[in-house]
């Protein structure tokens, strides 16, 4: 008989564990990489700014206090596009999900809307909407409407049917049930839906000031682009950036505060 | 055979110089083997002879052309179309709302909302100098595509709109707009587009340059001569026309096309030759309006050494 | 209250789930239904409690609900149905405040049903929190906190592990004990059957229908581990059902 | 004692059932709506075209041969530039699910990237890509990438943990269990992300042919929008939509097809 | 081929999990583990098979595995974890695949062990379309297909019911009396240690240490219902755990 010998492990891996920094690490590896490459000449300004100059431009729109004045008027018409399009999307998204007729009705017309470019529909969002705030709100607004409603009716139908068989056991209203059951079972499904809507309303927030918008983000981003002023259509598209980010994590917070209750 | 060169076009009739000299063959005689590249709108189009996809094409002056030029990347070489008394040019429009109240000549114009595509374009400068020569200031709003400012045109929306007169007639015809004054009265003999190519093909291909300036010119030559001055009398616009329905509305039927083709018939540059004064003056404005940088000087926009220039 | 049970047959679709099933509840006994996999089961609860309309028979109330009773017919269900987004006294409210009780009224009566099923301490937990057998325990209370004429449960115990389950059915015991209620409780478990039933009904291989119904007279407080007696009824009741047990589990689910 | 009574039946509902033929109701109603109101004049035309008229002008494009030759290159541009986006996206994914370093270094890029607007990019494509397809490519690409790489690690996340460990424990390679366990677990929710992906590779098909493109549904819509010419616009829409519903028709099929093992 | 636990402790974090845990697996016997929920009797079993490192001490394989042996030590798991996607005969030709057994060879042991596991009818079936019971009769035949040295069993039979439970233990019970197999086979359930353990060994509440080990010498064929001897044993596994099985039960999980 041979020796005792020990069992070999073979379990582990297949769990990427966080690992604080690296996202910090390559960002920075990037950025040092355009820099040098812009500097020494390797890149051409043609094809991409120097990042010291993207971070001047960013401070000079801070100093100059030209940063707020963009900014105020690209995040009200965030709030109140997506406001809208998120509220009427889920009203109707938990229509969808309860009402066989409504359903019936509104699946295949939410899917034959999804595809539509809203950029397309510019020229016709003026006559629609006017070419002042309306059209900006209105643009967002279609724009987080339809994965809103998707995300959902999703969300109802993957509500534990167990649960509300559980309400109508004992006794309770059809409205305690949507209430007390459906909604709370939905939210999960509805605020992870809002982190795609949202990023898609700033998205949208280009297109939308492309409309008669002499201020805002998008505005500043399409006048950096028609000039091929690459310094300040990357400021621009890294405030973009960052606003995502910021998004992101506030819906992180609120997921965090409105779902405790999952492990 | 000949080089081969890309030129850039938009599907507009400014822009016929380039399908005549095309279809008729001046380009391959003059020793060039050309390819016609097509875009929905100038800005691409000149970011494309930035980067040296496109060789030669024609646009308005913009600030971002400006701004490219600045960058060492192209250089404006001839001129295309100007404004010329006598000769249909670009006009001011009003929205029939703003028209019922009382905009009925440029004079009006003050408080009231000028539509353009984008801040530093070509529209921005027409209704700046207007406002500037009338002594009144207007609020300008960008709407990005052409198409959107018709719609908000139409829809009172805003009150006033230049544009090249093939789409300010019809609108007019309609109803739903009135044309309250001309461009050339208050920009007279305004360079409206422009032959350009990359900095590049200015300085280091000469020659090719030169054939290209060459080829055009004919073609320009060809299209004044059956447009404007009639030589060939109405076989020789219909023949135009026909050449140019190719390029132009050419999923319309004929008879509708040919409309808006000799709608928008304007007096392309002979020879491309430069009205210098009129680039200095709308670079002059961009910069003061601070959409370009002030150091910019005439020289690092314009290569003059392959055509004639005028100033008036 | 008593139920009775007249004809019921029930298929959905083409499959036929119940036969001709005939059977009384009575007041204050607590009647098992055993039976192999898929016999139907689950089905004829859902016709006595009214979730599910029987094709053919009629499900009737004798007798009217006792007083105070919010909710005559009530389950407790195999996977708890609690709400992972309430505490456990948000899980027991949740059945009061439809029925208007709310305030200091709903608190006594909480507390008391918590204090019935020792879950005291637990008020505030989230279910998430809790074992197995604590969240059947906060399910149990829910039930009992609208006086049911009928409890329905359906294995209660089944999703819960040996021991966990052992302490639960001496909770059961308890609880009749102290105040008899009318159950149908069905189950998989024979062990489970002959400890808690007064009656059993073995239900045959679907289409389910009654093949026999087992009385046993011994309380429930004195059944206890290795009862001879109850050993019997529980080898009777399983050479009624090996067979087919065995040709049920090995049918295919869907092709 | 009182008379017997039948149980209440207080079961059913909150659960939608098909209704065939509703949405088609919905469309035709919506459509004839639209006819009757732009006949009678209560809707100006300049707010909407005829829906007749729009059907003559998309007759006219099929009769012509014309909606071939913008369909075509739209739909290589959509295959080409979705494949890339799709399999880069795909693979990233993969790696992120599996490698913490990977993870760590890339899921903040691809956050950071997702919110910014591809128009606002377009003046760099050309410099990076060229104006012929590549920059049409790379656009579409781009779009599809980012979606694709947040379903996939997502989809990767998910595989249920205990069949890794099974594969493990038989001493499966991990090449094996990533081949065998891993990917064919991910393939649901990599499908779903699919979905998404390609009606955002629809929705830039637009955007990509504002970049020198003669031909393709987005040149012509654009085209036609820069004439408000609402007929085509709209024609060139419906076409638009029409695609997206094949296309998840399509993603359909493929999902009963591959997915056959589930419920 | 034996295996022999030399002073296990493990921790996750700052809860202590198994403390000195020392213990011999004897090749041919079944030894049991039991004890309360949460005591770590699965993390004993994945130190055992390698799938996890044991803070301090060593689980030693004493001699060589068996010829023909391709994983000595193989695990079957309460969740059947079976791939979904691949058919009865996809998810057995999983295991062989790896070790280059593919073809006719694998289409020889593949169709013995379904025999010997009475599967034959079912090996173009996917998982969805079995119970229960035969999925984990899968999982059996999956891990009898590479000759283990040792199988470590989780609570193989704890998410079937209670008949479906019968009738696999006799399958285990007949499996083994024409092939003994050592087997480490843990389970809340006194009656399936009774019934299938050589040896059954009972740890304590987390952290968990080994309280007890009780041989039954009883061949296991002879075993059966209401046996008065394995009843005397349950009864005394009962009490030496009620409590504790109690206490575990009223933790909170997660606070
Ligand atoms: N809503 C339904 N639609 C269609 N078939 C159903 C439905 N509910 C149950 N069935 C079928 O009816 C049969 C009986 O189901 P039921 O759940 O009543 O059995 P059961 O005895 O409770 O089984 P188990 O012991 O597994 O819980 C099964 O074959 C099941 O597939
Ligand atoms: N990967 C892990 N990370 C952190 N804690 C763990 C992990 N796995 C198990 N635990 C904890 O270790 C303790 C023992 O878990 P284990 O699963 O071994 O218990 P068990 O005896 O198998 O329980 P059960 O009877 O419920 O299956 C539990 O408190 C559990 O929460
Ligand atoms: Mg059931
Ligand atoms: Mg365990």
């Amino acid at each position: 008989m041979s020796d005792p010998q020990e069992v070999r492990f073979r379990g582990g891996g297949f769990a990427p564990t966080a690992r604080r920094g690296v996202g910090l690490v390559v960002f920075v590896l990037l950025i040092a990489l355009a820099e040098w490459g812009t500097q020494s000449g390797w890149i051409t300004p043609l094809t991409l700014p120097k990042p010291s100059d993207v971070l001047a431009t960013f401070g000079e729109l801070w100093q100059s206090g030209l940063l707020a004045k963009h900014l105020v008027p690209s995040l009200t018409r965030l709030v109140v596009g997506a406001a809208l399009g998120v509220s009427i999307g889920m009203s109707v998204g938990v229509l969808i999900g309860l009402f066989s007729y409504v359903r019936a009705g509104l699946v295949p017309l939410v899917a034959a809307l999804f595809p539509i470019p809203k950029i397309a529909l510019l020229p016709l969002f003026v006559i629609w909407f006017g070419i002042d705030e309306g059209s900006k709100y209105a643009l967002i607004a279609f724009g987080t409407f339809t994965p809103t409603v998707v995300a959902t009716y999703g969300a109802v139908d993957n509500v534990d049917r167990s649960l509300i068989r559980m309400g109508q056991s004992f006794g309770l209203s059809w409205w305690s049930i949507v209430r007390k059951i459906v909604l709370p079972g939905a939210m999960p499904g509805i605020l992870s839906g809002l982190r795609i809507s949202l990023a898609i309303a700033i998205i949208l927030l280009v297109a939308a000031e492309m409309l008669g918008a002499e201020y805002g983000i998008g505005a500043y981003i399409l006048q950096a682009g028609s000039l091929y002023d690459l310094e300040r259509l990357f400021a621009g598209v890294v405030t973009l950036s960052l606003l995502g980010v910021v998004v992101s994590t506030l819906i992180g917070l609120i997921e965090k505060r409105m779902l405790r209750w999952r492990a | 055979s000949g080089k081969k060169i890309v030129v850039g076009a938009l599907r507009f009739t400014s822009h016929s110089g380039s399908f005549v000299a095309f279809e008729r063959n001046y380009f391959a005689e003059a020793g060039l083997d050309v390819e016609l590249k097509f875009f929905q709108a100038a800005q691409p189009m000149a970011v494309a002879i930035a980067s040296g996809d496109v060789d030669y094409a024609v646009t308005a002056v913009s600030g971002g052309l400006i701004s490219l030029a600045d960058k060492g990347a192209i250089k404006v070489i001839g001129g295309a179309l100007s404004e010329e008394a006598g000769i249909d040019g670009q006009k001011l429009l009003a929205s029939d709302a703003a028209f019922k109240a009382g905009l009925t000549s440029p004079a009006q114009l003050g408080g009231k909302s000028f539509g353009v595509t984008q801040a530093g374009s070509s529209f921005h400068y027409m209704g700046s100098k207007v406002a500037q020569a009338e002594g009144v200031e207007m609020k300008f709003k960008p709407l990005q595509k052409v198409g959107a400012v018709i719609g908000a045109l139409k829809s009172g929306q805003i009150d006033a709109w230049s544009i090249v007169p093939h789409i300010a007639k019809p609108l007019a015809g309609s109803g739903a707009v009135h044309i309250i004054g001309n461009i050339s009265d208050y920009l007279p003999a305004y360079q409206v587009t422009t032959l350009f190519t990359s900095a590049k093909n200015a300085a280091d291909e000469k020659g090719q340059t030169s054939d290209f300036v060459a080829g055009f010119s004919k073609g320009v030559a060809d299209y004044n001569a059956a447009m404007i001055a009639k030589t060939g009398g109405d076989d020789g616009v219909n023949a135009m026309v026909d050449l140019i329905h190719k390029y132009v509305y050419a999923d319309r039927p004929r008879e509708k096309a040919a409309k808006s083709i000799i709608n928008g018939t304007m007096r392309l540059n002979e020879g491309a030759k430069l009205n210098v004064a009129s680039i200095a003056d709308q670079l002059a404005w961009f910069q003061s309006e601070g959409l370009v940088g002030k150091d910019i000087t005439l020289d690092t926009l314009l290569d003059t050494s392959y055509v004639n220039t005028f100033e008036a | 209250m008593d139920i009775r049970l007249e004809g019921i047959s029930h298929s959905y679709g083409d499959t036929e789930v119940l036969r001709d099933i005939s059977l009384e509840v009575t007041s204050g006994q607590i009647i098992c239904l055993v039976g192999p996999s898929g016999c139907g089961k689950s089905t004829l609860l859902r016709l006595l409690g009214g979730l599910e309309r029987p094709a053919a028979g009629r499900v009737l109330q004798l007798g009217r609900p006792p007083e105070g009773c919010l909710n005559p017919l009530t389950y407790v269900f195999q996977d708890f149905a609690l709400l992972p987004w309430r505490t456990v006294r948000g899980n027991i409210s949740l059945v009061l405040e439809d029925h208007g009780i709310r305030g200091a009224d709903a608190e006594a009566i909480i507390a008391d049903v918590l204090a019935r099923t020792r879950l005291s301490d637990f008020a505030q937990a989230l279910p998430r929190q809790l074992s197995g057998g604590m969240k059947q325990r906060v399910a149990i209370a829910r039930a009992l906190v609208v006086n049911p004429a009928v409890m329905l449960l359906d294995e209660p115990l089944s999703a819960l592990d040996a021991q966990t389950r052992e302490l639960l059915m001496d909770d059961l015991v308890s609880l009749w004990t102290r105040a008899p209620f009318t159950a149908v409780y069905v189950t998989h478990n024979l062990a489970e059957a002959v400890r808690l039933g007064h009656k059993i009904a073995v239900l045959s291989r679907r289409p389910g229908q009654i093949r026999e119904v087992v009385e046993i007279s011994k309380p429930l407080k004195t059944r206890g581990h290795g009862d001879p007696e109850l050993d019997a009824v529980q080898k009777h009741l399983w050479e009624l059902m090996r067979e087919e047990a065995k040709a049920a589990d090995e049918e295919l689910l869907d092709v």
